[in-house]
């Protein structure tokens, strides 16, 4: 489609047009080390970090999210639906690991039958992608047939130091770039090209370019009783930094919050990596974090593509590798299991 | 050192007098180590690692370890000898399965630190005299080491070892560190700036539960916030209440225990400044019942279950000191 | 007159009172027709030192607006040293408290004994004025407990 | 917003029978009086009670019973204490059905059954069982071995006697544990009782039961013969949602509250035996 053009100095206009229209979120410099996506207001800057910590799963599937709320009294029980209808909104600098993690989640959450919160979120919102100019070592989104350079999304973009180039790529994005036409001039498609083969030249220098995940669809019991997982877990922690990071850890856990007879019900994150994930009053059937950490690995690189025809629940976005306080992760996970092979 | 390590491991596991080596194991780049238990010379001498990223506390993963058949040979860093002897205060070690080798330390790098300034794409990192010369997929930098350093070991309150049955390389001494100086600086502040900071800060907690995991001092069977009966059990980062309450009774849990090794602030996703909980209660109780400090010795008593009759301060003092 | 009498603010005290001495003297003023602030909710404890600080930040996140402790005098609990106990407890609290920027008057330590009816109704007095002073908690609040 | 699978519909527990000391049988309607959904034999339902908890349970009744949905639940944790505490005219959250239920127009239709249950693990099958009788011109002959710890623990004890006992082309075996007085029948475990009531290797067989139970009763039921793809067994988990989203009740690729809970022990043995 149609490319256009924005002085990289207009940048501000462009967001507080959009901001005019509907809710701009993106990606801000919440402290020296991290960022984050925030509502954008005047003023903010677009970080110059790669990612953000959290990932982009947060604007569709939460962390904490309400669904109903209770009033007992005596015998009885009233129900009243809390979940709320999304706004249009924007998500402007979503890398292409992050935009293909929507993809992952849909597979789950709009299964039948269709997660209604999630569905009108992915619905209202539109997603301005952003190629990656500085790819970091723990990226290996390649690994799983993403392309850094063209993030997908309903509008994609670049920039080369000097000027924002924006390409819509569905009916969304060209909607969004309808309302703020006036900003844009044409772009032209060479110096994207130029930008796009930058980009392929630094992702192929990346220490982890080569990973290529294996097709274990049919090792499932193989992979499961690899003797790979004793080591590999053995000095896991069960915390859930890697799952809570992740961007298509999709996990959750439905509890109520007791407010004398009011109750408050709330779906939350959960995590596999925890030991009562599955505890029941009978026991747990994965007793010791062998069994969690093989869990989590299995569904990722073997269930996960059982289920969606081949397609990975990683979108290699490196979180888990510059988060687990171990330092073990999915990439080690892949090479050992290779290893065996 | 690294080789050096490696020569001593494996003369130990020759001569049975361990079968097997608690340690840290290569990663795939120059700074993501795992601990890792290594069982043959052929092990340690491809995987081991010694290097500026080996911050790993060992001493926890011997609680599950000394539980073993055999002795196992670990490695200890100064400070986490501290947590080695609270831990043997606690009858959560087996002494007599583990054989200690105390490594001196000069303080350990931490990655996010280098990514702070701008690097990114890290391919290789050396250490030469105490310059951190930075090999990266968009050229090299330069660092110096003590830019590079770890906030819990800029401010290193002892590089003495405590505990350990052999020690390579030099003693050293418990240091007069300014580990307490942020903590008094927030003490300075206003009520409103104090609660400003920590709100900004506590408010980013996603609830993973890796400070509470790490921590040498949280050894509890269950703990109380995974524990559906005690009424908190709360896996949501669903009000900033949650996140408060957590980190609060967290470090009321280990005060008196924690042996400031930081590996909690290590290991937040967040970046949490949480060393400054738990250096608060140290240095509450350190001014208030005398200087105290947690493993410098097995068997202490902690002036958390300690008191005197006369002497102690009444609760009233915190609204003389503060403000408000 | 009774318009503003409504309006104005009516804290939520909560006051853990040791079994022995602190909630016999609660019992005294009643028993001597003393009265002190309906604000106050009396929770009996066996000990000061069964209370856990979570007990603490439950009753914040719950709706108090003011947590008081009272126990037996130090050298007259009970349990002989209990109370020793709750005071480096409590003090470590307390600090940690003021320290994340909760006002510290917030929360008190008292001794009273079961002969201090009428120190038991001061005491009461004054902190429920206190934390009229102060308003509403704030820094310590679970939203979802908040009644709209 | 559609309705959303994860938020319940009310219903009324209009009448509670005690089976035996720990289990009670729940009657469930809408609030509106009426069976609040229909559902396959072997499917299962989320009870819950707000601020106490929410679990995922058989539904005992078969699905000719037109007027309501039953459950017979044993007490064993936070959430079942409770339901055991409560009075007739209760209101209970309640969603689903969920999962596969047993292919009762399926494999089953045709074939000699024989039924193998141990304790609770009648609750699922009850459901099929009478689900069989009612239309049972589709089935052969069926066999039900149920065997418990003592004679007061042999849930629908009363309805075996009346109805099972007397039912055409139907044996029900009984055992209890151990001796007792006013227990003149079979005295032993279930997996061995198996192997002496003259089981035919060509029946398709359902078992549900402690795992221990279950265990030994696939042994002895190969050794007489039977193969793995005619035996069919019903999985439990820890679930939350019930909808195969929340991630924590798979066995291997499958998630067993919605792939499940029923499965064949050909199709579990391929799934990694973490269960």
């Amino acid at each position: 489609m149609a490319i256009y053009k924005l002085p990289y100095s207009d940048l501000n206009q462009l967001f507080a047009a959009i901001a005019a229209n509907e809710k701009l979120y993106l990606p801000v410099d919440i402290s020296e080390d991290e960022a984050a996506f925030r509502l954008w207001k005047e003023g903010d800057q677009m970080t110059k970090k790669l990612n953000t910590l959290r990932s982009a799963k947060d604007f569709f599937f939460p962390q904490v999210q309400p669904l109903a709320k209770f009033r007992r009294q005596g015998q009885t029980i009233e129900i009243m639906d809390d979940r709320t209808e999304s706004e249009d909104f924007v998500i402007f600098g979503a890398r292409a690991c992050d935009v293909r993690s929507f993809d992952v989640l849909d597979r789950v959450f709009l299964e039948e039958p269709v997660d209604t919160q999630y569905q009108t979120r992915r619905q209202h919102s539109t997603v301005v992608s952003l190629a990656c100019g500085r790819p970091g070592e723990t990226c290996f989104c390649g690994s799983f047939g993403i392309d850094a350079a063209k993030a997908g999304g309903d509008v994609q973009a670049w920039h080369d130091g000097d000027n924002f180039y924006l390409e819509p790529l569905t009916d969304k994005g060209v909607k969004l770039i309808d309302s703020v036409s006036s900003l844009l001039t044409a772009g032209d498609q060479e110096a994207v090209d130029q930008v796009v083969e930058k980009i392929h030249t630094i992702l192929a220098r990346l220490p982890l370019a080569g990973l290529k995940p294996q097709d274990l669809r049919d090792k499932e019991l193989e992979t499961f009783n690899s003797p790979k997982w004793d080591e590999l877990s053995s000095h896991c922690i069960g915390c859930g930094s890697c799952t809570f990071v992740c961007p298509t850890c999709q996990c959750f856990d439905i509890e109520d919050f007791k407010n004398g007879e009011n109750v408050e019900r709330y779906r939350c994150w959960d995590s596999c990596m925890y030991n009562e994930f599955t505890m029941m009053a009978a026991g747990t059937p994965r007793k010791t974090q062998k069994e969690r950490f093989r869990q989590r690995f299995m569904h990722k690189l073997v269930y996960y593509p059982i289920k969606n025809d081949g397609m990975y629940s990683c979108v290699g976005c490196g979180r888990c590798l510059r988060k687990c306080p171990i330092q073990m992760n999915i990439v080690k996970v892949m090479k050992a299991l290779e290893e065996e092979a | 050192m690294q080789e050096e390590l490696i020569k001593r491991a494996v003369e130990l596991m020759e001569d049975g007098t361990v079968n097997r080596v608690l340690g840290w194991q290569k990663g795939q780049f120059v700074y993501d180590i795992t601990p890792a238990v290594f069982t043959s010379a052929d092990e340690l001498k491809e995987n081991f690692v010694y290097n500026d990223f080996c911050g790993d506390n060992l001493s926890k993963y011997l609680k599950d370890e000394t539980e073993k058949e055999g002795k196992v040979l670990v490695f200890l860093k100064p400070c986490d000898t501290y947590s080695f002897n609270q831990l043997l205060t606690e009858y959560k070690i087996h002494r007599e399965n583990v054989y200690a080798i105390g490594i001196e330390c000069y303080g350990k790098a931490d990655v996010e630190l280098l990514r702070r300034k701008g690097i990114d794409g890290i391919l290789d990192v050396k250490n030469e005299n105490g310059t951190l010369k930075i090999a990266t997929i968009y050229g090299d930098e330069e660092v110096p080491m003590m830019e590079a350093m770890a906030e819990r070991c800029v401010n290193c309150k002892s590089k003495k070892h405590v505990a350990y049955d052999e020690l390579i390389g030099e003693d050293g001494e418990v240091l007069d560190s300014n580990r307490f100086d942020m903590v008094e600086k927030l003490e300075q502040m206003s009520a409103q700036e104090r609660f400003d900071f920590w709100q900004g800060e506590l408010s980013r907690c996603i609830r993973c539960n890796a400070c509470r995991n790490v921590c040498p001092a949280c050894t509890c069977e269950k703990c109380v916030f995974d524990n559906p009966d005690s009424g908190l059990y709360n896996k949501a980062a669903a009000d900033s209440f949650e996140e408060k309450m957590f980190h609060i009774i967290r470090a009321y849990h280990v005060a008196g225990r924690c042996t400031d090794c930081g590996e909690c602030s290590r290991v937040c996703p967040e970046h949490i400044p949480l060393h400054l909980l738990n250096r608060k209660f140290i240095k509450d109780y350190n001014e208030l019942y005398g200087s105290f400090m947690a493993g410098a010795e097995v068997g202490q008593v902690s002036p958390m279950v300690d008191f005197t009759m006369d002497n102690d301060a009444e609760p009233s003092i915190v609204q003389k000191g503060g403000a408000e | 007159m009774s318009v503003k009498e409504n309006t104005e603010f009516q804290p939520t005290i909560v006051a853990f009172c040791c079994n022995w001495c602190s909630y016999s003297g609660a019992d005294l003023a009643g028993t001597n027709r003393l009265s002190y602030p309906t604000n106050v909710k009396i929770i009996r404890v066996p000990c000061s030192c069964r209370i856990n600080p979570m007990f603490v930040l439950r009753a914040f996140q719950r709706g108090a607006d003011g947590v008081i402790l009272c126990g037996c005098h130090p050298g007259d609990c009970h349990y002989m040293e209990g109370n020793y106990h709750t005071r480096r407890r409590m003090t470590l609290l307390f600090s940690m408290l003021n320290y994340l920027g909760i006002e510290s008057a917030r929360t008190r330590v008292e001794w009273v004994s079961a002969a201090e009816g009428q120190r038991f109704v001061d005491v009461m007095d004054d902190f429920t004025a206190k934390i009229t002073e102060l308003g509403p908690n704030r820094r310590l609040e679970d939203l979802r407990c908040k009644k709209n | 917003m559609e309705q959303e699978a994860l938020i319940p519909k009310l219903g009324v527990v209009t009448e509670i029978r005690r089976e035996t000391p720990d289990v009670k049988t729940f009657r469930v309607v809408g609030v509106d009086g009426k069976k609040m959904f229909e559902h396959i034999p072997g499917q299962c339902a989320m009870l819950s009670i707000p601020g106490v908890g929410e679990g995922m349970f058989s539904i005992t009744s078969s699905p000719t019973v037109e007027d309501y949905q039953e459950f017979s639940i044993k007490k064993c944790g936070c959430l079942t204490s409770w339901l055991h505490a409560m009075e007739p005219g209760q209101q209970i959250c309640v969603r689903g059905p969920y999962g596969n239920g047993f292919p009762v127009e399926g494999e089953f239709r045709g074939k000699n059954l024989v039924f193998i249950a141990g304790g609770i693990g009648l609750a699922p099958l009850h459901s099929v069982i009478n689900y069989c009788l009612a239309h049972r011109e589709n089935y052969g002959h069926i066999n039900v071995v149920y065997g418990s710890r003592s004679k007061d623990d042999l849930v629908d004890y009363q309805e075996i006697l009346d109805s099972w006992q007397n039912a055409p082309d139907m044996d029900v075996f009984l055992t209890i544990d151990r001796e007792q007085e006013g227990w003149d029948g079979h005295v032993g475990f279930v997996p061995n009782y198996v192997q002496e009531v003259g089981l035919d290797p060509t029946e398709t067989a359902v078992i549900c039961g402690p795992p221990v139970m279950i265990h030994f009763t696939l042994e002895g039921l190969k050794n007489l013969g039977f193969q793995e793809p005619q035996i069919f067994t019903t999985m439990e988990m820890r679930m939350k949602c019930g909808v195969g989203k929340c991630g924590r009740c798979n066995i291997g690729d499958k998630y067993v509250c919605k792939d499940g809970p029923v499965f064949s022990f050909d199709k579990l043995g391929e799934l990694p035996p973490e269960y």
